[in-house]
């Protein structure tokens, strides 16, 4: 929000340029990034740091980006999404079920997998509004309901198995297959392998083919809610409908609309999610997302947002899936042992978000 | 020599402690540096990030499960590419050779589950239950699916939560709802085994309900000592830790490699057998 | 104290009325807040909603702004019977109302609180986007005008005092207000001079043809600017009566629900 | 307007003050709402702090309530330098507040709010218990005496009128106020029957000792139960007037921060 | 809340008692709970509702009771503690290694368990209070610490294993150990049982040998909290601090204490499960009280709990926990295939739910 008035009040004292970043809510989570990143810069195998290194550990950061801001953006709206999780395994199966059993092309069973997700996510919202009830419970039952819908659905498309498999078979022909899995730019990638400043492997292809396209859809996700939030009128909406639902009511907002199509999509970013992750892995199971609704929140709740809705941002929930993720891989490269590594994720989990609000409160002055 | 084994099993699990056991057991031997790393949950597209973060650091061998091998075949394959010893272990003996494994410690679960199965229908078994507790994670799926292929047919699985509790309750209403039941499949022996011994014993139906299970629990060999429980299904997973750690430590150092897989178990341990196993299992071993 | 103001008074009495609302009647569960209500608005006039705390005005207004569903009685605008199903409805049909709770998301910015809801955009097809900059200018413009000098347009509104957050509100439902502005009480929280810039302003729409529902405990701001004068006494009507047939000591009996005052007249020169 | 008020006035400028406050200066970040204010209550007068809306009339009762810490200043209770912790410290020392948010429960019921923090039991040891019967009869009768007459005092103050939830907080105070009672806008959305109520309230509770602050935006109201008249600008004093010394037309043009009013004065007799 | 003023308003409406009763957040939940029983009285076998039936789906609904109103009281007061899952499992940690390791008695052995998880949860409350952080984040680092605490702390216990056992041998002899076990009430049972009055095992042992501690626990804590809440003057302290932290502690509410208190209640009460269950089972190992947290949060929400905090009942929790308790035993009794088991309990959920508000909402005449 820019803004141009002539700041010659004398009931303001000036403030230094940090001090006016740390105060929004998108870069708050920068300085445990900063904090985490160090930790295991002095901690982690040198490994962690290279090129595949960092893909490595963008890669899970960035799916679990994809539903966080998803759920950023509910919760700025003022509600949850707790059936994201099992939407992933949901979505997965009705895209597994379009391509491997009806052998369907991509571009009718993506957009039908989406719709499906979009549908659920009409039912979820409708619910919500209609009964008033909270949307913690109303998802929590589509968490149930879901979840066992998958292993329902697998076990009949499969005779009896809960893991489909023969996707890859099945896309890896498909126009469509690149945009949605595998990496980006390997051409740029393998040229650059070829004069030797990336790593290759003893045969000559390049440790890192290309970017993973999740990063890529988790980046552009993240600009285009940020934009929306920022720079449109449904932004305000959100921001509005989250922070005060009745006076945004009352001040014309259509707040029913607004949450309704934040619970789309959210929905549909799981069911994205689901697509990339069944095309990538190629084959799917009935505990595929498993707690990730947790985790996205998790994230959303690290970059910022406020559980009481009306606060936050898109890229506060990106830094934040990223400081999940980075804790959660790093490990893998320390000498830490597995056996601590709930004490571990716990306590840099504290230490960022703690770290976090005692730097912002010091540079921003408050109380 | 540095080593990692990346298992589809958490930490905390009785069954894969026991193989994190092993490793270390293995690593104290060797001297090999061994790190244990597994996902939080059973999560095939966590763990095969788990796996391409172990290449990176490119050790001298890598030891994994194979649950699911079209979710997790390009992580282990570009390990195998980027010259990386690789043994499979537990799960996937079907598709190790074709990923480029050296070799397989282990044994299937579906296997153990119709040895399982097909014993308890010569004890005269002819309905049983088959207690899932993570209903979704496709080896325990597999060991149910085992275990109703042995028995011959007539199983229904009853999904649970980890709670013992709600486990022991589970079992009673499904014993008490149909009286035909008389064999019980427990899939883990502390979080199920245990409470359907005991549930079975709040009916007053010891000896009428066969109780057997998967993996070994102190309680659980107490109770198959004692002649409350039938059977406990060991699959000896110490050694799924402890060999592929201790072949790919002497891999490194003189280049050898038994030529074959090594089934690990399965190992009924009947009553008979039981007692001596129980303090084992308490310190984590069996 | 009845010199008549410098204010136009319109000739209301004559035209036909922007919105009527008949024999409305509303129950929250077991309590009655309106018990038969009927008032209407024409164009150009200032008709004043008076009555003892608790009588129902804010519950009857927000009747008329759609927020609420009268139990029982009849909504006509333009003389057509109407049912709002919600605020926005009302606003399309040209309502704009400053409510007794503000509407405001405190944690919002000045701006973004006062075009909620109808945000001026630039660009177009997928680049339409929320135009910051007009919408600052508009924002600090029209708070100047009601008195106010903003420190910055994106102050959050919870950190705004009393006073400026109710002006925020105002000036909103001028900016918006097309045929009716409901104004619920809307000098409470401010100064001598933001009151006096909101009673001129209500002159000056009036003046514009817009109909002004004016709630206020304030005899002498009611006296001041208002045409009609309609008193409500626990969820009923006591009757309206128009400019100058009555005196402001008998207004403020009628709006006490006709119960004595403390004794502290002589020094309030009569009317509070 | 300035014939003298029925109300008795203390001889306060004798005595010493119960608390004084000395260049207290409040920053929100880089916002600079108080800039060195000073300002006393003696027992038994009655204090105005009037000023323009966003003068920090509001954030300087907070900091004298407890609410705030002082970015500067120094605080002095009987002559003595304090500094509280937090609301309840300001509670110990006698200090009840109005605030002008009102600081109440809008899901709790009236009773529950009326006794929030300060519960009255009955029973000993084990069965000690909130005496719900007592509360509600003490709310009760003291909404009455302010002119409300509650439909039930389990009734939730969310759904309350903003006029009888205001009530509620003045009642709350005056019966827990011991030494010193702060208002803030207490008048605010209250009726004219009410506001004679609260007005008299003051100069009851005044005459038993208690020292009042009274922020009002009404010149009328101020000066009737004023004793002494400070007027806050832009976060900092313009100065105290004693009763007598200022009339009406001065205080308001203090209080508009000495800038033009608009053109309505004639009809609303000098002061709003 | 008696009220003793006369009603002689002409602005009140008369209302039925029904209406007056459906009003109470603790009686909201009473519907839904009709509605359960009623749909397993149809559907279930007959043997769900005999005596042994109603203990057996009783008693995990207790455990989980015991859990709800902790969480309950919590969530009134405006907070959520995501640890108590992973509490139960530390408690029972700790209990185990006082009672087996270091063979205390249990007089002394439980009020040092108590004190652990208390202190716990003073951390918490201290963590979330000073660092003004959600206590959602704060509460779920913990829930990961505690967690990884509980299997390096039962490895190092028990020389490798994850389960520590031998606490029945141990606490047999206990004086105090019929408190915290096995059943209530035996002598009445086994005479209700000789007079034919409840049903025998062919030896002639009741079939239920008494009320299982737990539920006498879980009735106890439900009007336990139950007079705090409505009762007391700290009653009013948790409604006014869940209502508005902010106007709780202008108003002079001890806000900070307040909450600190109820991070340690709700400690306690999962370490006090934690207790009836290590002694129950003989063991504890490191899953104890997985996702108990999650339970015990949906089962205080179908009670009518507000997420927000300011809102709900002991009394509605422990409805709340029964609802749960009979639709996840429930199924068992049913014909239903297990596999749609998940699918039948969010289902379920949904539709207590929403009957009950619906209900509420016709009885009472809102909107
Ligand atoms: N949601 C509700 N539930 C129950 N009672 C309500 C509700 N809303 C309002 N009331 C009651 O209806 C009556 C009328 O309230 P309303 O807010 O309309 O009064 P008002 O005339 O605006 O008063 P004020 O001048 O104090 O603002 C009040 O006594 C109030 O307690
Ligand atoms: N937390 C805060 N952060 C930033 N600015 C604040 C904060 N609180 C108050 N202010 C600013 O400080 C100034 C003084 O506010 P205050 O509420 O004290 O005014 P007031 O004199 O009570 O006005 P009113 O008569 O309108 O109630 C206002 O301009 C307000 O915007
Ligand atoms: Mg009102
Ligand atoms: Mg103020």
């Amino acid at each position: 929000m820019p803004v141009d008035t002539p700041l010659t009040d004398e009931r303001i004292r000036t403030e230094s340029w940090i001090a006016r970043l740390m105060k929004r809510p998108e870069l708050g989570s920068i300085a445990g990034l900063i904090l985490v990143t160090v930790f295991f810069l002095i901690t982690a195998n040198s490994a962690m740091f290279t090129l595949s290194g960092i893909m490595n550990f963008l890669s899970p950061a960035a799916q679990l980006g994809i539903l966080a801001i998803g759920a950023a953006m509910l919760m700025i709206g003022g509600e949850f999404d707790l059936s994201i999780g099992s939407m992933v395994a949901f979505a997965g199966m009705i895209f597994g079920a379009l391509v491997v059993n009806l052998g369907l092309p991509l571009i009718v069973a993506i957009p039908l997998t989406l719709a499906f997700a979009a549908l659920v996510g009409v039912v979820n919202g409708q619910l919500t509004i209609r009964t008033g009830l909270p949307s913690f419970i109303v998802t929590l039952a589509f968490l149930f309901i879901l979840r066992g819908l998958t292993l329902v659905g697998l076990k009949a498309l499969t005779g009896g198995s809960t893991q489909l498999r023969g996707l890859r078979e099945a896309t890896a022909q498909d126009m469509l297959a690149p945009l949605f899995s595998g990496e980006a730019f390997k051409g740029l990638f393998a040229a650059l392998a070829r004069s030797g400043v990336i790593d290759t492997f003893p045969n000559g292809t390049p440790k890192v083919p290309g970017i993973p396209v999740e990063i890529l859809w988790f980046v552009g996700l993240a600009l285009a809610a940020t934009w929306v939030l920022l720079r449109t009128p449904a932004g305000n909406w959100v921001f509005a409908s989250g922070g005060d639902a009745n006076a945004a009511a009352n001040a014309g907002v259509p707040v029913r609309k607004v949450k309704t199509a934040l619970f789309m999509f959210t929905a549909v970013c799981a069911a994205l999610l689901a697509i990339m992750q069944v095309m990538d892995a190629g084959s799917t199971d009935a505990r595929r997302g498993f707690q990730k609704e947790f985790e996205g929140i998790i994230a959303a709740v690290i970059g910022g947002c406020l559980l009481t809705g009306g606060y936050g941002s898109a890229i506060g929930a990106f830094f934040g899936s990223i400081i999940f993720g980075m804790v959660v891989i790093g490990l893998t490269y320390t000498q830490i042992d597995q056996d601590w590594f709930q004490v571990f994720l716990g306590g840099m989990l504290l230490l960022a978000v703690v770290f976090n609000n005692v730097i912002r409160k010091r540079v921003t002055g408050e109380r | 020599t540095d080593i990692v084994v990346v298992a589809h099993g958490q930490a905390n699990d009785p069954f894969w402690s026991v193989v994190k056991n092993g490793v270390e057991y293995a690593a104290q031997r060797t001297g090999a540096h061994v790190e244990y790393r597994s996902p939080e949950t059973f999560d095939m597209v966590a763990m095969s990030q788990l796996i391409d973060a172990a290449v990176n650091q490119h050790p001298d061998g890598l030891v994994v499960s194979i649950p699911d091998a079209d979710a997790l075949g390009p992580s282990i394959e570009r390990a195998v590419a980027a010259g990386i010893p690789v043994i499979s272990i537990n799960a996937g003996s079907d598709v190790s050779k074709k990923l480029g494994a050296l070799l397989h410690v282990g044994q299937d679960e579906k296997d153990a589950g119709m040895k399982a199965g097909e014993k308890l229908r010569e004890m005269g078994g002819k309905k049983g239950i088959c207690i899932n507790q993570e209903v979704g994670n496709v080896s325990l799926d597999q060991r149910c699916a085992g275990f109703a292929e042995g028995f011959g047919g007539n199983v229904k699985v009853l999904p649970t939560s980890s709670d013992p509790t709600e486990v022991e309750a589970k079992v009673r209403a499904a014993l008490e709802a149909d009286p035909e039941i008389d064999t019980v499949m427990a899939l883990n022996a502390s979080v199920a085994g245990e409470p359907a011994v005991a549930a079975v014993k709040a009916l007053g139906r010891v000896g009428a309900v066969r109780v057997a299970t998967f993996d070994l629990s102190a309680g659980f060999l107490e109770s198959v000592a004692q002649g409350d429980a039938t059977f406990a299904i060991d699959q000896q997973q110490f050694l799924q830790g402890y060999l592929p750690v201790d072949f790919l430590a002497l891999y490194a150092e003189y280049g050898l490699m038994p030529g074959g897989n090594v089934p690990s178990g399965p190992n009924l341990i009947t009553q008979d057998k039981a007692a001596q196993v129980v303090e084992l299992s308490a310190k984590g071993i069996r | 104290m009845m010199q008549d103001s410098k204010f136009h008074h319109g000739e209301a009495a004559t035209t036909a009325p922007i919105i009527r609302l008949e024999e409305i009647r509303k129950h929250f569960g077991n309590v009655i807040a309106l018990n038969g209500v009927t008032f209407d608005v024409r164009p150009g006039e200032c008709h004043c909603l008076l009555g003892d705390n608790g009588a129902g005005k804010s519950t009857f207004i927000k009747t008329m702004s759609g927020v609420l569903k009268p139990t029982e009685g009849r909504i006509l605008i333009d003389g057509q019977e109407t049912s709002f199903s919600g605020p926005r409805d009302a606003q399309d049909a040209g309502i704009a109302t400053v409510f007794q709770d503000l509407a405001m998301i405190p944690l919002m910015s000045v701006t973004r609180n006062f075009f909620m809801g109808r945000e001026p955009t630039k660009g177009r097809g997928l680049f339409k986007r929320f135009d910051h900059r007009r919408a600052n200018e508009i924002c600090v413009e029209e708070m100047r005008k009601m008195g106010i000098n903003l420190r910055g347009p994106d102050q959050a509104v919870g950190t705004l005092s009393g006073g400026e957050r109710q002006t925020v509100a105002i000036a909103r439902a001028v900016h918006f207000g097309a045929r009716v502005l409901i104004l619920d009480e809307p000098t409470s929280a401010l100064g001598v001079r933001q009151t006096s810039n909101v009673l001129s302003t209500i002159d000056r729409v009036r003046r514009q043809g817009v109909g002004v529902v004016f709630i206020s405990h304030n005899v002498r701001h009611a006296l001041a600017v208002g045409d009609r004068f309609t008193v409500l006494n626990r969820g009923q009507t006591l009757g309206t009566a128009v400019r100058g047939q009555i005196s402001a000591a008998e207004l403020q009996d009628l709006m006490a629900g006709g119960q004595e005052l403390a004794e502290l007249e002589g020094s309030l020169g009569g009317t509070i």
